[in-house]
């Protein structure tokens, strides 16, 4: 302990035992902080007090010295505790650049390539409440058709990240005769069944778009429906189908269905951080996004999907309180 | 009615003169001596916090009463730049070590309640209240 | 503060400003350390114990109890610290939990079948260090073929565990016709050189060990040689082929090298959690592991990776500073 | 020739007697009122551990010179069930919840030099010295 602090404790504490002035007590206690950042411990600041007592009133009883000398005991624990905070937030901290580390990783890992399909207008926003991105995007291209899986990992930080690539991989390996929706969450959910712990959950929307008939054909892991807008009766509807969320049973089948699309007609394929949007008056409702939506109809996929970003997460001070990702395919007014 | 009183934070001294008013009405309301310092303790960060980084604002100390209990409330305002990450300045460790001193998660412990409304751009207003037990 | 506390502190502090004796310092701070169970702050002990004071000693100057006023004021900030502390722990238990699950769901994502070729005898054994493993096995079994990887993540962690997912499910994606481990380590480079931030590199080496003529063909990437022993001769050779590590360079190209393997031959592949093991007096020698694994020479291959381990980690108490991976592959005396 | 003494340790009793010691060595040695009262708690960690888990033991202290510097050095040996997981047993948070008390870390943090030898079933011999500085 440098005695320039006990010295500077005591003139300190002079000055108040003879004013009892709040500016003493103030320069006291910002003194004090700088004890704290020096890890100078509780029991020492006990005995810089102790001794600054003796040079200022010697004449005190004895009862008072050993007072001090009894308090400093019962402070050594606090010392301790003190000190293995200070080593809890360097533990902490080497966490966190791991953290950002893993998250890096995972982000290269995890890209995947925008869609180039003849005819097909594709739109994608996805923005993670927190550090790590719990939604997750698969594009898988063939020839002249173009399939999407959106998906929600029900779990958060390093569990969550690792399943996300355990889905990209398998995905990877799909062989090209698996690829319609039924099949590619069948196998999915296999693979994370066998993989993933009973506490976690994946929600799927598989959506694939046939340019040659111009058919939209999808299935559902207990994922949120899709809209679909129909351009020439400026209505939207919902589609749906039957599946149990990835990685509840083995053997789980999911229900196939398909739709025609128009010149116009686009599907928003989306995750419950947008449907789940929550403002001050509670939960926004469904036709709320078809009318956002519906606002931006002739604008390019992309813009729309932009649009109703800005529009949502506005309402909530940008500040989501879930994942937020929406996939748009759009069928082009011409034919390239 | 409420009894309401007031310091504008200008100069450092004015952090003194709020900590002041603030210990005398926490006594006054019959808060023990440490509950004291720590009504201080807090409206002294609230106070600095203003000084150092809005330029100056004001603190008012109300007494407060809901369903017969009894407080303090701290109300500290500025019109300085607001807060521009809230969830960063309220994650612990992450102002302790830097300029903001035991800063808001301190502020919280502090005190009882608290709540923070700040727009970048548009200053800052938080709320903190103390009842007496 | 109950006043039960308040009571008790007086009465020890009381029969120790009487008697000093050591006893009452004893039963006052095993006092003190409920007081930081309760969270009981250490101002709140400043103001206690003036309390205890004022009860006792009413007589003494005025100076005594504004002086505990103004320690009150220095204590508030070790208070405000204190209570940080206990939330950060509570924090760090979250982690560990989350570490937890991803151990778990690391531990069954990189599961990998043990080989059943016919006339080859496979042993493995792989320790980690601390909770996650570092070091990579991965098993890929064609017909009459068995090809391992052996790998070590430089790097710890969570990034590590994403880097391995990566190299599983790249090993998956391998077709039948790129096998060969030169085109593996390429592959698997530009994967890993792709997706990986600078800070992480990967060694491998990859064997594969072909029924049909008997022959043992490997490439390494920066990794530790393995080991052939010549039954015939009772010597060992070093494999090692030149490769840089994987993930430096997009375009680095692997030497393959091949040997044959006789009956009762065996080759040892492993990592430097084993080459380097650290004893009291320094790093062991290679001829070390040689003889160890001399002594097993005649045992199944599994027998003989849980000697060398035993007899290795033996050394250094059974703390290893570094995951230790060992894979033996052993031509089998009898053509089944 | 180094000076040294020691308690048994086999009932609570002899915790007391152990700091008794400690403080009595610290206080010769010229450690001011702080230190001392580190190094008895450090022993009183150490005694206590031995009293509620190896059920008897033995502490010793030792006045020490290195190089120039003096200091108290504390052995705290048993032939109790030993460590099962050391590396456990370090880790801060561990132990202060339990029954360990401050425990290990606690201990290494009081003083300056700290050193474990354990083996299941054989017992744990821990070494602790604080330089006068
Ligand atoms: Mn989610
Ligand atoms: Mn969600
Ligand atoms: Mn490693
Ligand atoms: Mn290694």
């Amino acid at each position: 302990m440098p005695q320039e602090v006990g010295r500077q404790y005591k003139e300190i504490m002079k000055k108040y035992l003879e004013s009892h002035s709040e500016e003493d007590l103030y320069v006291g206690q910002q003194f004090s902080r700088r004890f704290i950042e020096k890890e100078i411990a509780p029991e020492d600041v006990i005995s810089i007090h102790k001794t600054a007592m003796i040079e200022l009133h010697p004449e005190l009883r004895n009862e008072v010295w050993d007072s001090f000398d009894f308090l400093i005991e019962m402070m050594i624990h606090y010392g301790l505790t003190l000190r293995e905070h200070q080593s809890l937030i360097r533990k902490q901290e080497a966490i966190q650049i791991e953290m950002d580390v893993a998250t890096k990783v995972q982000d290269t890992i995890l890209k995947t390539k925008m869609p180039i399909v003849d005819g097909l207008d594709v739109g994608l926003v996805s923005q993670p409440a927190r550090q790590m991105n719990g939604d997750y995007i698969y594009f898988l291209n063939g020839q002249n058709e173009s399939s999407v899986a959106v998906a929600d990992v029900i779990g958060k930080g390093i569990p969550a990240a690792l399943c996300m690539s355990m889905i990209k991989y398998g995905m990877d390996g799909l062989e090209n005769d698996n690829s319609n929706p039924r099949n590619v969450l069948e196998i999915i959910n296999r693979i994370v069944e066998k993989s993933v712990d009973d506490s976690m959950f994946i929600s799927m929307f598989y959506g694939k778009y046939d340019g040659e008939n111009a058919t939209f054909s999808y299935a559902s892991a207990g994922h949120e429906p899709a809209l679909h807008f129909n351009a020439k009766t400026g209505t939207f509807s919902e589609l749906d189908a039957k599946g149990l969320l990835l990685g509840v049973k083995t053997d789980a089948v999911y229900e196939e269905r398909s739709v025609m699309m128009q010149d116009g007609d686009f599907i928003a394929m989306m995750t419950d951080g947008v449907t789940e949007t929550r403002t001050e008056e509670g939960f926004i409702e469904m036709e709320m996004i078809q009318e956002i939506l519906a606002e931006v109809q002739d604008e390019p996929a992309q813009q729309m999907a932009d649009h109703i970003y800005h529009k949502l997460a506005g309402l909530q001070n940008y500040r989501l309180s879930d994942d937020f990702t929406i996939v748009i395919f759009k069928k082009g007014t011409e034919k390239v | 009615m409420n009894y309401r009183s007031s310091v504008d934070i200008i100069t450092e001294w004015d952090i003194v003169a709020a900590r002041q008013l603030g210990r005398n009405e926490a006594k006054k309301a019959g808060f023990g001596t440490v509950d004291q310092a720590r009504i201080t303790t807090a409206i002294s960060e609230l106070a600095r916090n203003i000084y150092l980084y809005a330029g100056k604002g004001r603190i008012e100390i109300e007494r407060v009463t809901d369903d017969g209990m009894f407080g303090i409330k701290i109300v500290a305002s500025d019109d300085g730049p607001g807060i521009q990450d809230l969830r960063k300045v309220m994650e612990d460790g992450y102002t302790t070590s830097g300029g903001l001193g035991a800063g808001m998660p301190g502020v919280k412990r502090l005190m009882d309640e608290f709540k923070v409304i700040s727009e970048p751009g548009k200053g800052t207003t938080i709320t903190a209240t103390k009842w007496l037990h």
